[in-house]
């Protein structure tokens, strides 16, 4: 059926491979969206050379934000927090592999803001520099 | 006119959109923004192919021409609300800076700290966050009137707040995510024997039935031109000549003054002491022609064709598994259904419907404290007005049966 | 495109216009606002019969496709004045309402009692109005830089009056009466050595000539989409980010919030913060439009041609009798010339004109301190856009022969 | 040549009839248009029926505004104030003989206003009542 809601975002969002919790973890961060009440949470574990070994989501939202936090945890693991840093508004995309509207961009970039406000230690991230 | 359905499909250009290939734009959103019809756009353009100018001080042609084309317009607006004159009509961007004109002047000259002012829980972001500022700077007392678990105002509520002698008493005429249509006439009057000046918020009310601000009694009454067929950028403050005569001026610059010297400067004479600055120009104008193009109909028309899609809209969403409809046993309800699904969010309901051309909103609607009240963050909306049909609302219901082939 | 004169008055529809039979509108009265090219008007129909819908909040193809378009005309504006973010660029409903913003949250911010704000005697009603009503709240010292008896500011004054260590400097960039365009960069550049923040009026400099904000270092730069070939129904605030940020929201409602409880809000990001309700969306498209065909033309150009009909205006009208021109010596003049005639007052030439299809304005162009000064009460005023050629201006000369001849 | 200004309005307006002041007087007023600067005095004469004997204006303003104050005097003379205070808006148009716009409107009725507002001794008069 519509190529847009591809079964791949639909699955994640039922059945998400990344949700949990870690306790303890490195560091964690959350935001929510307040336009749509989309609510995020991740937790992340880092090894000596801080790459990152677990991580997990919680919260709730549409299936795009879910969808993109359980395909971003899942594409992190085994990468260098440097590595994360560069992680960009066009790879969350790629992951989710459609094209999106202004509002729906920013339920699918949330988690990427949660987990970059997370790495830096900041309260609250400029959604610029996502 | 009356009611022609055919005729009034035709006059609207946008339905005649392609969204998606073989996908007809079904419009459910005009709760957010209504569709505008051709003589509408006309209007405007007739404005600006052949007789543009800034108006009021002009001695040409074009500026004479403009300048009764403008008024013209307020005295339609006037006529269509049964305001006594047309000073009592002052053209604003939209209906939230109506209701900020009223706070920054009338509050500001009126309120002091201690005063209450009633509102209700199913208030529009415009209609509370004025007021939420004026009560921070003057330490005012903000009480509202609860929505009932069915969504109505709970009007038992009602003797206990007006005995704290409300100084102002605010509240929409119709909710935009439930559709209640509150008793204005018996709000009204309640308020002022309790002393109260009242603003009613009209941005959903005179877009779809007829509205009689002297029937009323309404001290305020603010709507937008974008919501009744009207362009973008222009709202209606309505208040009763006298208290506009007594409020202060709102912004200052050309048009609101009758005399200018370097340090002090003397007011217009109502309405454009409220106008400051070149207006909506062409905007005027075509809300002119839209008020034309809705009092051809007959207001009556326009309310009789929404309850009877409405009565059809919830017959025929009601039985949808994983569904349930905001506010459906409300007794007098215009043409919105709010609802919300178990097993998708509003954003991806809207987004599936989207994909079939049906065009619905998704989120908390401006009134984030009535979706808090009843633990939702967010709600699907379908609305209607004089350009849908029963097969619209088919539409909708076969997109609501793909969501949930997809996510039940 | 460069500068293609047959080609531009192509594309202004309204320069088909007969005024009287036989007698076609000649345009002198852009200084008011200007006339539309059909691009723009297209640009406005587009929205309205292709994807009208309300911006920001909605997933549905319209309204993504409205939002998108709104906010690029946003970016295009932000260009334009070569601002450094889509973020300082707040569209108001025209210059005036964004002078009122300033003084309404920076300007009850930042000033108290006792301070001095400078002004000068040549500015607008609309630059001044806002100023007088925040001096009469909070009791501040308006002073005004004198105009000499030939139409400039004089800087000669300015030194005593920095020296009052004034908190804000606001002036006008080009005078609407008498064409003077002031030396903006200096002025500010000044301003800010003395500790002052600036803000310019640039109703009639943006339309005329090229703007960088950035260059000139404006603290606040204001003007109106209508006096440049855009629609009306709205205006630009230009605030450096960092200023804006620091700024209380001025109105409140839909859109300038993030979250609303029922007695509290948290207001948005920049821009949104300062556009509170259902902006001025098909307008903001039709902004858009406007700056797209006028940077095709290029400013240079526009400003070159306009410099070229003020030499030939000032050149042809000058010996005519019983006329004295408003600041005919001024170095650095704009498009605009006022004048009087002593045999006939302006709202009798303005109007003979008319009788020969020639548009000029009488009055006294919301500059009654500049006109008081003087001791005129008023004065009539041809202002020329890139739609007009040496042609009108012959027109405008026969006319006034005719007011000679019959008033003489 | 045009109809507009007709000679009778521009002979009026370089010769005024009734221009000039009278004192004493039964009554004066003035009254401005501050859009356009023009600036009406008048003065008036009754006898003990209340009738216009003598009239006479002053001030400076458009050939509209000072034609139209001599024709409205040449008018009232000999008339009651009774009959004055109905004179009409279309009664000035009449005695100009032209049809005017709105902002040219006001330059036509000011005398009427200063007039009226004089018989009925109040301070400014709303323009509705004229
Ligand atoms: C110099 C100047 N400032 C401000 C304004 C006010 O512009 P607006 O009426 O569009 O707000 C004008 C327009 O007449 C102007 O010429
Ligand atoms: C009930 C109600 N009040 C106020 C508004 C605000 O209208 P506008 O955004 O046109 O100012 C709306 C529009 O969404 C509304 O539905």
């Amino acid at each position: 059926m519509d190529d847009f809601y591809r079964e791949l975002i639909v699955e994640r969002y039922k059945n998400p491979v990344y949700k949990g919790e870690l306790d303890p973890h490195d560091f964690s961060y959350e935001d929510e969206n307040p336009l749509c009440g989309d609510h995020i949470h991740i937790d992340v574990r880092v090894d000596e050379d801080n790459k990152v070994t677990e991580a997990a989501f919680s919260g709730h939202g549409c299936a795009i934000s879910q969808a993109s936090a359980d395909l971003l945890l899942e594409s992190i693991i085994g990468k260098s927090l440097e590595e994360v840093k560069h992680f960009s508004k066009e790879d969350v995309l790629d992951l989710l592999g459609i094209e999106l509207g202004p509002v729906r961009l920013k339920c699918a970039l949330l988690s990427l803001k949660v987990l970059k406000a997370g790495i830096y230690g900041v309260g609250e991230l400029d959604e610029d520099l996502v | 006119m009356g009611f022609d359905k055919e005729k009034i499909i035709r006059d609207f250009p946008i339905l005649n959109r392609e969204i998606k290939p073989g996908k007809r734009l079904v419009y459910l959103d005009s709760t957010a923004t209504s569709q505008k019809p051709e003589v509408v756009i006309e209007a405007m353009n007739d404005y600006y192919r052949l007789y543009n100018a800034n108006i009021h001080r002009g001695v040409h042609t074009l500026a004479e021409e403009a300048t009764a084309m403008y008024e013209q317009s307020r005295v339609k607006v006037q006529k269509f609300i049964n305001a006594r004159s047309h000073k009592e009509i002052v053209f604003t961007r939209n209906a939230t800076e109506a209701i900020n004109l009223v706070a920054f002047t009338w509050g500001r000259q009126n309120l002091d700290a201690g005063d209450v002012v009633v509102l209700t829980e199913m208030e529009h972001h415009s209609n509370l966050v004025p007021w939420q500022m004026l009560a921070a700077e003057k330490n005012l007392r903000l009480e509202f009137i609860p929505v009932t678990e069915n969504g109505e105002l709970d009007l038992l509520e009602l003797p206990a707040l007006l005995n704290l002698k409300p100084k102002l008493f605010c509240f929409t005429h119709m909710s935009n995510v439930l559709g209640t249509i509150n008793p204005a006439k018996e709000l009204i009057s309640n308020a002022h024997k309790a002393g109260a000046v009242v603003l009613v918020d009209g941005a959903q009310s005179v877009p779809h039935f007829a509205v009689d601000v002297v029937d009323l009694d309404a001290d305020f009454y603010v709507f937008s031109a974008h919501k009744m067929l009207g362009p973008t950028g222009i709202g209606v403050l309505y208040g009763k000549e006298n208290l506009l005569n007594n409020m202060p001026p709102f912004l200052g610059g050309g048009d609101m003054i009758k005399k200018v010297q370097l340090r002090t400067f003397k007011p217009n004479d109502l309405p454009h002491k409220f106008e400051a600055g070149t207006p909506a120009i062409a905007e005027a104008i075509g809300l002119g022609a839209a008020v034309d193009y809705l009092a051809a109909i007959g207001m009556d028309h326009v309310l009789a064709h929404e309850k009877e899609l409405t009565a059809y809209g919830l017959e025929k969403i009601a039985p949808l598994e994983h569904l349930k409809i905001f506010g459906k046993d409300i007794t007098n309800k215009g043409g919105v259904i709010a609802f919300e699904m178990d097993i998708a969010h509003p954003h991806d309901v809207a987004q599936i419907l989207d994909m079939q051309g049906v065009a619905v909103r998704a989120g908390h609607h401006c009134a984030m404290p009535l979706h808090e009240k009843f633990h939702i963050p967010a709600t699907t909306r379908a609305s209607f007005y004089i350009y849908n049909t029963k097969e619209d609302i088919d539409k909708l219901v076969e997109g609501l049966q793909i969501v949930i082939d997809m996510f039940g």
